[in-house]
C-alpha cells in the first residue's frame, strides 16, 4: 500500500514558477508522480515549463485538478500563508520544503489547520519508492519494498536509503518529516500510519539530537509495534551543548536532547540502534 | 538570537512587566555617576549572554559611587570563565546598575516552544533563582505546565491555574497572571524561542518583579523585527557564527572543535553523522560544517578556507552524497576550489558517492586525487592520517 | 425530555460571590437547579452564601463536582477568559449572562471552543420548566409542557410566556439566546435540538429587528420542521434604521434587519406571525 | 462609537494603508493658509458622521488659497440636511483639505461581523463609490466574502481570492492583499463593527489609495482603547444617546420620535414591544426607553423626566413586566418618583404584571392610580387619551 503517497495521488506546486519549483517539478514528473499542475498568484493561466497549468490559487487549482496534494516551494515569508490557503482549498496533505519559516508561524499553522497532515517544513518531502515522489528527494537511489523509513535530515537520509537499496532491503515509504523544532508530523504521527500500512514490514527511524521526539516515538513503539523489526541511527553524537548543528531544531540543552537519551530509549523498547549508517541493513536482517 | 538581560528587561518594561530601576552603564565612571546621582544600595551586574555570573563574581553590591566604580572595574576587568559551551569564556563590556530588591522569594517562569505538544508552553516553578534543568531534576512536581492553544492564546485563567498548580507563594497569586500575560504577549509578538523570568522576586514589601530576563529571539523571524538591528549589532555573533557569516554559509553551518580532523558534508544530517563517524573511528574533530546544497567551486573554496585557516584540521575529510547535488558538479568543485585557494594544504580524503558519483570520481581521478568508498571508510583513513601528522 | 437543561443537570456558578451570582444563584437552587459549586478566584475553599463549595477555578469545581453547566456571572472584560476557562475544564454548556461583552471578544470565543455550547451572552438563561432553571428568568411565570420558546430578549420572553402558561399551554425548553450581535446559540441551533426533542410539539419564537438571524430560523424551519406548529413574533417594527434599540443587536441598517423582512421570511414557511404577544396561544391554538 | 472621515484615516495611516495627503481643519482660515502653503489641487470635505455629503453639496473642490476660504465657508455654513436617521441634520464643525486624486477606478472593500456565519467577514465589490446596500441590490454577484477564521487571523490569500473573485482591475491585485490585511489588522486591533473603505481607489498611476474611510468602533470595547478618549470628546453623542447618558440610563436605551404616547418598560424586548403595541392601536411613539432591572425610585423618575421633558409625550404608558424586578418595588418607585419630579405631569397608563403583581396593583390603588390588564389595554387606553388630548 504505502503511506501518504502513491500513484494515484494527485499533486500541486505552489510556486511552481520559481527556480526551486520549477526544477523539481521536472524531477518529479521524471519520477512518475502525478503533478497535475502548479500555483504562482498573478500567472494564472500560463503554462509551466513542463506545460502544467499555473494557476492563481490553490482553490482554483483543486477545483481544476481534483489535487489532493500541494508541495510548497515558497520562500519562508510567505510559507504560511500557502499552507493557510492549501487547507481552506481542502488539501489534505501538504508537504513544505521550504527552510527558514519563522516557529511562531509554524506553531500557529500547525495548531489551526485540523484535517489537513503538513509534513516539514524544511524537509526533504517523502517518497513511495515506484510510485511516485514529492519534494527533492533523488529517487534513483530508492527502491520499492517493505521498509518504513522516517527521517529529520535529507542527505543522511539518502546515506541510509543508499544502504538499505544496495542491502537487497527496497522501501515502502521514506517520509522527511523535517529539521525545524516544529513539525506538521512527527516520527509519531508516521508511525501510527506505517503500524497500518500492510506494505511496511520493518522501520528505521533517522534520528538526531534536540527536542525529545526520538523518545516519544520509542515510547510509542514500544507500547504499539511489539512484533515489527525497528532500528534505530541518531546523528550528532558529537555536538556541544547549547548550539545548533545546522537544523534549528538539532540542539541540546543542558542534559535534554542528547543523543544518549534518545539511543537509551530506543533501546529500552527493544529498537536496535546502529552505531554508523552502514549497520543498519545488518541490525535489520538480523532480526 | 539572545538578548542581554539589559535588553530582554527593555523589552519587559514595553509590555509592562514590573522590573527593577536600572541603568545600563558601559564603564566604571558611568556607573559611578549614576550612583552619585541615585543614592541607594545597587547591584552591579555583568552584561553577558553566559550563565553563571553569580557564581563567576560578575554580580556585586554598591552602595556609593566609589563602590560602584571599583566593582564595576573588577566585573569588566577579566572576561567570564570559559565553560564547555562557550570554551573562550565571554569579554564584559557592559553592566546593568540595579536597584537592589529585598527579596522575600524567588519564582521561576518561562515561555517557550515544547515540540511534542506542538504548542507553546508555560512553564512555572515556586523555586526560582536557579537552573530549571536542576529544579527539573531535584523537584519536578514542583514545575506547572500549559500547552497553549495558539488558535487562542493566553487567557488569565492559565496564570490563575500554574499559580495554583505550582503552589506559588499567595504573595504572586494577584500579579502573576498579568505578567504571564505580558510574557506571552512578548513571546508571540516577537516570535521568540524563550522568554524567562528567573528569578521572578516577590518582594518583602508585596511586589511581583523581573529579577531577571532571558529572551531568545528567532533569527528565522528577524526579518519582521528591523527594530532588533541596533540590537544585533551590539550583540555579536560568537566567533564561529561570525567566521561562518564570513564563509558565506548559515551561522548554524559551522562549529569548531579541539580536535585535528576537518570535516565537511553535504545536509545537516550528513555532517552531524560525518563527526560521529570520526569519533567512532578514533579520531578527534575540528569541527562541523554543512556546506550546504550546489557546493560550487566557490562556496567549496570558502568552506576549504574556513577550515584550514580557523580549525587545527590537520585532514580535511569530505563527505558528499549526491542526491540532488550532482557528484560531477561537487567534484569539479573541489579541484577548482583547491586550485584557487591560498590556504595551506592538508591531505585531503574524500569520499563522493550518489548521482553522478562514477563522473565525479573520474574528474577527481584526473586531478590525482582518490577517493574512497564508504564514509566509514573514509573516517578511518582520516584519522589515520591525522594521528600521523 | 426537554433541551440543554434537566433535573439531572448539574450547574456551577463563575462569580458565584459576587452580588449577581449570589443572589440568582438563590433562586436557581429555589427552583430545583442542582447547583452543585460556585467559583470565585482567590476564594476556594469557602462557602457560598448558599452552602455551596466555592473553587478557585472552574477545573477544580468540575474535577470536585462532576459538573457539565457552567452560569456565568462576571463582569464583561472577564467574560471570554470565564468562558476559555470554561472549555478548558471540559464544561459541555456555558450560559454567559453578562452583559456588555466586547463583540470581538464573543467572536473569538465562539470560533475557538468547538465541542462546548455557548448560550448568550447578554441573555437571561435557559430553563426547562419543572426541572431545572438556569440563568435569571422568574421561574413561576413558566409551566411545564410542549411549547419550545426561543427569544432574543428577557422580559418580552416573560411576557409571551405568561400569555402561554395563563392559557394553558406549557413549555419543554425555553431559551434566550440573547441580543448581542454574536451569540453562541442562534436560533437555528436550537431549533435543531427541539427537531429532535419528544417533549417539544409546538415552537414559539420571539425575534426582533436587526441581522438575518429571523430569515435563517424560517430558512431552517421551512426545510427541516413541515410538521411541527410555529408562531414567530417580531419586535421593534417601529425602530429607525441606523440606531440600536437597547441590544447591540437590535438595529436596523438600510434596509437589511427590518422587521418587514423576517416577517416575510416566516409567512414564507408558514409560519404564523403574531401581531402582538398576546395573539400567540390563540394562533398556537388554531394550528 | 462612529469615527469621522480624518479620524479614521488617521487609523489607516498608522496601519499602513495609503490614504490620500490631507490636513484637518476646523475653520475656513485654516484651510486657506493650508492650500496657501501647498498648492496644487484640493478637495475640501466636510467631516460628519453622515452619508450623502456629495449630494448635499458639502464636497467642493479648491486650487487656491482663496477657494479653499469660500468653500469651506459655504460648507461649514449650514448643517447637514436632515434624513429619517438623523431627523435634525447634523452641524459641520470642521472640514478634511485633502489631495485630490486623478482616480481611474473605485472599488469597495470592507470587514464587519457576520452574524450567521459568526465570523468576521471581508466584503470586496468593483463596484466602488457608491452604497453598498446599492451594490447588494443592483449588482449582488459583484461582491465576493470570505469569512475569515479567528483562530487563523487574516493571511494574505485571503486579499488574492478576493480581488479575483470580485474581478478587481488588475490595478488592485498586487497592492491590495496587503491592504486588507492592514484593514484586518487595524479592524481586530480596536475591535471594530465595521471597517470600511469606499471608495478604495486606483489612481491613474497605478497607485491604491483609500480615498474615503468609515470606522465604527464597539462602545463595548471601548475600555480597552484609552487613545480614543480624546476623539470620543469631539465626537458628542447624539442628542438621545446625550440625554440617556445624563439620565443614567444606557446611551442605547432611550430614542426620541415625533409622536405624542410617550413609553416606558423594562428589558429592550419588552419596551420594542411596547413601541409596537401603541403603533398597532393607531398611536403615535413619542419615544423607546428601557427603564432596565431594579426600577428605582431615583431610576423611575430620571425616566419620567427625561420623556417629560425631552418628548412631544401627552400621555405616558409605563408597561412593567415584573420578572427579577418586583412588582411593589416599581409600584413604589413610580409613586415615590411622581411626588418627588417637578417636571410636568400628564396622564399615566401603568400596566404591572408578574411577580408580586397584587402588592403592586393595591400600592398603586392607594395613591389613585388604576393599572391596566394588559399590554393591549394599555396601548389602546394611552392612544384614546393622546388623541383627546
Amino acid at each position: 500500500m504505502s503511506i501518504f503517497l502513491d500513484q494515484n495521488s494527485k499533486v500541486i506546486v505552489q510556486g511552481i514558477t520559481g527556480r526551486e519549483g520549477s526544477y523539481h517539478t521536472g524531477r518529479m514528473l521524471a519520477y512518475g508522480t502525478q503533478i497535475v499542475g502548479g500555483v504562482t498568484p498573478g500567472k494564472g493561466g500560463q503554462k509551466s515549463e513542463h506545460g502544467l497549468p499555473v494557476f492563481d490559487s490553490v482553490k482554483e487549482a483543486v477545483d481544476a485538478t481534483g489535487a489532493t496534494h500541494n508541495v510548497i516551494f515558497v520562500p519562508a515569508p510567505f510559507a504560511a500563508d500557502a499552507l493557510y490557503e492549501s487547507h481552506e482549498a481542502g488539501i489534505s496533505l501538504a508537504i513544505c520544503i521550504t527552510e527558514g519559516v519563522p516557529v511562531h508561524d509554524t506553531l500557529k499553522v500547525v495548531g489551526t489547520t485540523s484535517g489537513m497532515r503538513i509534513i516539514g517544513p524544511n524537509c526533504p518531502g517523502l517518497i513511495s519508492p515506484g510510485k511516485a515522489s514529492v519534494g527533492i528527494m533523488p529517487g534513483h537511489v530508492f527502491k520499492q519494498g517493505h521498509v518504513g523509513l522516517i527521517s529529520r535530515s535529507g542527505t543522511l537520509t539518502y546515506e541510509v536509503v543508499d544502504g538499505l537499496t544496495r542491502a537487497g532491503l527496497g522501501q515502502s515509504t521514506c517520509v522527511g518529516i523535517g529539521g525545524d523544532p516544529i513539525i506538521g508530523t512527527t516520527y509519531v504521527d508516521v508511525l501510527r500510519e506505517f503500524a497500518n500500512d500492510s506494505q511496511t514490514k520493518a522501520l528505521v527511524i533517522c534520528g538526531e539530537i534536540g527536542g525529545s521526539d526520538e523518545e516519544e516515538a520509542a515510547a510509542w513503539i514500544g507500547e504499539h509495534l511489539a512484533g515489527i523489526p525497528v532500528v534505530a541511527f541518531i546523528s550528532g553524537r558529537n555536538a556541544p551543548p547549547g548550539k545548533s548543528l545546522g537544523h534549528a531544531g538539532a540542539i541540546v540543552s543542558g542534559s535534554f536532547g542528547t543523543a544518549q537519551s534518545k539511543i537509551e530509549a530506543f533501546q529500552a523498547v527493544g529498537v536496535r540502534v546502529a552505531e554508523r549508517p552502514s549497520e543498519i541493513p545488518k541490525l535489520l536482517l538480523a532480526h | 538570537m539572545n538578548l542581554m538581560e539589559y535588553q530582554g528587561k527593555e523589552l519587559f518594561r514595553r509590555a509592562g512587566i514590573p522590573v527593577p530601576r536600572s541603568q545600563h552603564c558601559t564603564n566604571a565612571e558611568d556607573a559611578a555617576t549614576f550612583v552619585a546621582e541615585h543614592p541607594g544600595n545597587w547591584v552591579v551586574k555583568a552584561q553577558v549572554l553566559m550563565g553563571g555570573r553569580g557564581k563567576a563574581g560578575k554580580i556585586k553590591f554598591a552602595s556609593t559611587a566609589d563602590e560602584a566604580r571599583s566593582v564595576t572595574r573588577e566585573i569588566m576587568a577579566t572576561p567570564m570563565p570559559p565553560n564547555r559551551q562557550n570554551p573562550k569564556g565571554e569579554p564584559i563590556r557592559s553592566v546593568l546598575v540595579e536597584e537592589r530588591l529585598p527579596i522575600a522569594k524567588e519564582a521561576y517562569c518561562a515561555i517557550t516552544v515544547d515540540r511534542a505538544h506542538k504548542r507553546p508552553v508555560v512553564m512555572v516553578s515556586r523555586f526560582g533563582g536557579m537552573d530549571i534543568e536542576e529544579v527539573a531534576e531535584q523537584h519536578p512536581e514542583s514545575i506547572a505546565k500549559h500547552f497553549v492553544d495558539t488558535a487562542v492564546g493566553y487567557s488569565p485563567f492559565i496564570g490563575r491555574e500554574l499559580a495554583s498548580g505550582a503552589e506559588l507563594d499567595a504573595g504572586y497569586r494577584r500579579a502573576f497572571p498579568m505578567i504571564a500575560g505580558a510574557l506571552y504577549e512578548l513571546f508571540f509578538k516577537y516570535g521568540a524561542r524563550l522568554v524567562e523570568i528567573n528569578p521572578l522576586a516577590l518582594t518583602e514589601d508585596g511586589k511581583v518583579i523581573a529579577s531577571d530576563a532571558k529572551v531568545e529571539l528567532d533569527d528565522d523571524a528577524l526579518f519582521r523585527h528591523k527594530e532588533f538591528e541596533e540590537w544585533q549589532r551590539v550583540l555579536p555573533l560568537d566567533e564561529d557564527e561570525t567566521l561562518a557569516a564570513q564563509a558565506g554559509v548559515g551561522i548554524r553551518n559551522f562549529r569548531r572543535f579541539d580536535g585535528n580532523v576537518g570535516t565537511m558534508a553535504n545536509g545537516a544530517g550528513l555532517a552531524m553523522a560525518t563527526m560521529d563517524a570520526v569519533s567512532n573511528a578514533g579520531g578527534k574533530i575540528a569541527n562541523f560544517l554543512d556546506v550546504g546544497g550546489g557546493a560550487s567551486a566557490e562556496r567549496v573554496r570558502n568552506c576549504y578556507e574556513l577550515v584550514m585557516n580557523h580549525t587545527g584540521a590537520k585532514v580535511f575529510f569530505i563527505n558528499i552524497f549526491g542526491g540532488i547535488t550532482r557528484g560531477d558538479e561537487v567534484a569539479n568543485g573541489i579541484v577548482t576550489a583547491l586550485k584557487q585557494t591560498q590556504a595551506r594544504k592538508v591531505p585531503l580524503v574524500i569520499r563522493l558517492t550518489g548521482t553522478n558519483e562514477k563522473e565525479g570520481r573520474a574528474i577527481l581521478a584526473a586531478a590525482g586525487m582518490t577517493p574512497v568508498e564508504t564514509m566509514d571508510e573514509g573516517a578511518a583513513k582520516a584519522v589515520q592520517i591525522a594521528s600521523q601528522a
